[in-house]
């Protein structure tokens, strides 16, 4: 892998729109494969990670009958879901319920396109990486809400509309959380902000790496809001008239964008490739594995939210914070662009501690009952 | 399909009525497990290909499970999937809501007529293939309510069941080896029988 | 610029017609026989906990989602004017701090309006 | 070469989606159209080297707008069937053929003015110094927010009205 990689590095500087030559098409096809094969294999490792990690969390033992150390039970999971009958509900608007996983899925792998893996080598190194990022992750909302409304359940679509305002909600704090890196970075490039950080971002900005990581935990619908498989109220989440491989295509999109916004996180927070003595994709990847068990962690230790704490929270907590980082970030570098990182760290550290102190004592906790 | 529009919760109530009188009508008799109705000469010249051990490895080694559990049995799976005993260790912690995830569906406890037709149901929406197992004396023949008028006397009067666990409740190592012989059904099948 | 972005939409391909693939190889068993389909009546209508469903799935919703989908909106529209700002604001000095606070500003007062009003609970 | 194929199949796309948005009886199936619309156009506004249009059209129409037209349309409650047919059918035609002839009268006898330099390469910098930088578009900006503060209002007073 590593010299494929660096076969693309070669290839990749500034591509001519005329050349649409053999270099052109081996640079798509190493990057293309490269990324969804990837992407693949790290599902299928990450499943079994987090399977056996939240067993070890609540002293289990986790998955080890299949295979060595239960290493192929996610094989096992992808043989028998491939063999499962499929559904497709008399009433639903069939065109829309096949249209729907496809939809979900393709958004989320497009994302790792501007993610570089070393200098340089990267599919396509956009000007607008970052917006590139937000549009694309924008379009993830509309997959869910297709698969709701199309299967014609009451559950599902009760699930997919509460998924859509969640993501809504939570998309700006995303959004602006990044905005901080901007400054800092001058680029909108996913190369350049890696290339800018000789300090990783997250010493520089751990007010924007809060939000940030908070933000995207919603988008993906992980613990601790997990609102749309809340079993107890919505039965399954917008997939429940889903079986056999559309029903794993949303199953591997939820794990796709896990991973995929842990590579944002490191990539744009931690550094990305770099790192002494290692070669780079190996250190992107360790960062992944780092952000993705941080979540797992989170997922086994936090209880789910209630729909309006949930809203509450992006709305009158993260977007305010937001907005206050990006005024002091740009009043640090446009006023004093000499500042030292430690002491532009430090300050949004104390932001960020001050505001949770102060909302903490804003919010209690109880609160009224509310109504779907 | 149709799509009933009851206005008054008196219809509902009536639909539901007819609907338990037919099941309880309709099902006077056990039903036969699927691979019972197959001819003995049959069942020992069935041979498992290569294909067959991948996918019944594939799919004993992630039996999921449907959440409908209809009494107290269902204390004895909870302490199974928890720490102790750890049904995770064979891939089967994936609890599902929804039948059409759900391989499997652990009739935990009492069924009465009142819920038949709902457990009757949401088997028949679980997606092929699909295996049941009968835990606890109510559910193998309604226990020491088999008399009972509102009881079933035994799930396999709606549904086919593949393993029975005795026991009132049966404690979670009999459920584990009541799993354990399920898996061992799984890989005997062969997908040519179906 | 232009061929980075005939990258990005020949992925597109790539990556729809893997999807496309991956959600039509049952199909392609079933013709074998290992995808077991035996259809019935009940099996295709939809799963509400083992009830029948009564009356229509596709009626209106609460206006509450409409609310969020119009703040969106006007967030995102600020977000067009915050991004080329970030990017430039080395070369653009303090000068350019008033125009975006101020800008944020106005929006401000709507957003404490909104908080005061109670339109952020969710109810 | 590469240029005119992109162009013409983000067009065709483009023109048949939206054709499919006027024809279409089941008002979520239009809206899901409508949104193929909107990428086929930040297709061609890429294909114009204008990348950060491309983006923002991406974000505001099919991230906004479309989950905003979709929200909507859960609030109607005919969803499948649409619009019932009315008499109006044979107007709508005549104007709209006028229109579409005015149109492509004037996009034809424009004498369009066509650039010699290259497109600028990272398109956000430039415009940041055109909108906020010396002279900018400062006021322009202010009203802009001003728009926006009348739009979150508004969308509190609809909500109270309920």
């Amino acid at each position: 892998m590593p010299e494929l990689i660096t076969v693309g590095a070669a290839i990749s500087p500034n591509l001519p729109w005329s050349d649409w030559q053999f270099g052109f098409w081996i640079h798509l096809l190493i990057f293309g494969i490269g990324i969804i094969s990837l992407l693949l294999g790290s599902v299928i490792i990450f499943i079994w990670l987090e399977r056996r990690l939240v067993g070890r969390f609540q002293r289990r033992l986790g998955p080890n009958r299949a295979g060595p150390l239960g290493l192929l039970q996610s094989v096992a999971d992808v043989i028998k879901i491939l063999t499962k009958e499929d559904i497709v509900p008399s009433r639903a608007d069939k065109l829309i319920f096949w249209i729907a996983p496809i939809v979900a899925f393709t958004p989320v792998v497009l994302m790792l396109a501007v993610v570089p893996v070393a200098d340089g080598a990267l599919l396509a190194d956009l000007n607008i990486g970052i917006l590139f990022v937000i549009a694309i992750s924008s379009i993830t909302a509309l997959g869910v809400f297709m698969a709701g409304w199309a299967s014609y359940n009451k559950y599902s679509i009760l699930s997919a509309m509460r998924t859509v305002a969640q993501l809504v909600s939570y998309e700006m704090p995303l959004i602006l959380s990044m905005v901080g890196v901007v400054i800092i970075a001058g680029s909108l490039s996913l190369n350049d902000i890696v290339k800018t950080q000789t300090v990783p971002f997250i010493v520089l900005q751990p007010a924007g790496f809060f939000i940030f990581f908070i933000a995207s935990l919603a988008e993906i619908n992980r613990t601790p809001f997990d609102l749309l498989e809340a079993d107890s109220e919505l039965v399954a989440g917008y997939n429940i008239e889903y079986s056999g491989m559309k029903f794993a295509t949303f199953y591997l999109t939820e794990y796709c964008e896990a991973i995929v916004l842990s590579t944002l996180a490191a990539t744009i927070f931690l550094g990305g490739w770099q790192g002494p003595w290692l070669p780079p994709i190996v250190w992107l990847l360790l960062k992944i594995g780092i952000v993705f068990c941080f979540i797992v962690w989170i997922r086994s230790t936090l209880p789910r939210l209630r729909i309006d704490q949930v809203m509450g929270f992006a709305w009158k907590f993260l977007l305010p914070l937001a907005i206050l980082n990006i005024f002091v970030t740009s009043i640090f570098v446009a006023l004093w662009p000499e500042t030292p990182a430690w002491l532009m760290g430090l300050t949004n550290l104390a932001i960020l501690v001050a505001y949770i102190l102060f909302w903490s004592k804003l919010f209690k906790p109880g609160g009224k009952a509310v109504a779907v | 399909m149709e799509i009933r529009t009851d206005s008054t919760s008196l219809d509902i109530d009536r639909h539901e009525g007819n609907l338990i009188k037919e099941l309880r009508s309709s099902s006077t008799k056990p039903v036969t497990e699927p691979s019972g109705w197959l001819s003995e000469d049959l069942k020992r010249n069935i041979f498992l290909t290569t294909v067959d051990n991948v996918l019944n490895w594939g799919r004993k080694s992630s039996l999921w499970t449907e959440t409908a559990f209809t009494a107290c049995c269902t204390f004895e799976f909870i302490s199974l999937s928890s720490s102790r005993f750890d049904i995770a260790r064979f891939g089967m912690e994936v609890l599902r809501s929804s039948p059409r995830h759900a391989d499997l569906i652990i009739t935990a406890g009492t069924l009465t007529w009142k819920m038949a037709p709902q457990i009757k149901r949401v088997y028949e929406q679980m997606a092929e293939p699909k295996w049941v197992i009968a835990m606890g004396a109510c559910g193998i023949t309604g226990g020491i309510f088999a008399d009972s008028y509102s009881v079933v006397p035994g799930y396999n009067r709606i549904l086919p069941i593949d393993v029975y666990i005795p026991g009132c409740p049966p404690r979670p190592e009999a459920l584990l080896a009541g799993i354990e012989l399920l898996r061992k059904k799984v890989e005997k099948r062969s997908f040519l029988q179906g | 610029m232009l061929s980075e972005f005939s990258l990005i939409a020949l992925f597109i391909l790539i990556v729809m017609g893997f999807a496309t693939t991956l959600v039509l190889i049952p199909q392609a068993l079933k013709k074998i026989g290992i995808v077991p389909s035996k259809p019935s009546e009940v099996k295709y209508e939809p799963y509400e906990c083992g009830l029948e469903t009564i009356g229509e799935t596709w009626v209106q919703f609460k206006i509450r989602y409409y609310f969020y989908a119009l703040l969106l909106i006007t967030l995102d529209i600020t977000v067009i004017f915050l991004y080329p700002w970030a990017v430039e604001l080395k070369n653009l000095g303090s000068s350019s701090l008033g125009v975006i606070f101020s800008f944020i500003g106005i929006l401000a007062v709507g957003y404490i309006y909104a908080w005061r009003k109670g339109a952020l609970e969710w109810k | 070469m590469g240029l005119q194929i992109a162009f013409w199949v983000l067009a065709l796309i483009a023109v048949g989606s939206s054709a499919g948005v006027i024809l279409q009886k089941n008002l979520f199936r239009a809206a899901l159209l409508l949104v193929v619309c909107f990428l086929a156009s930040a297709g061609i506004f890429v294909t114009l080297s204008a990348d950060f249009l491309a983006a923002v059209q991406v974000i505001i129409n099919v991230g906004a707008v479309a989950i905003l037209i979709i929200m909507s349309i859960m609030l109607t409650r005919e969803v499948t069937r649409g619009s019932p047919s009315n008499r109006l059918g044979a107007p709508a035609f005549v104007i709209s053929a006028l229109i579409v002839f005015i149109l492509v009268f004037s996009i034809l006898t424009t004498a369009w003015p066509i650039s010699g330099a290259e497109p600028a390469q990272p398109t956000t910098s430039v415009l940041a110094q055109i909108l906020i930088g010396d002279p900018g578009f400062i006021l322009i900006i202010q009203m802009s927010a001003i728009l926006l503060l009348s739009t979150i209002i508004g969308a509190i007073v609809l909500m109270k009205e309920k």
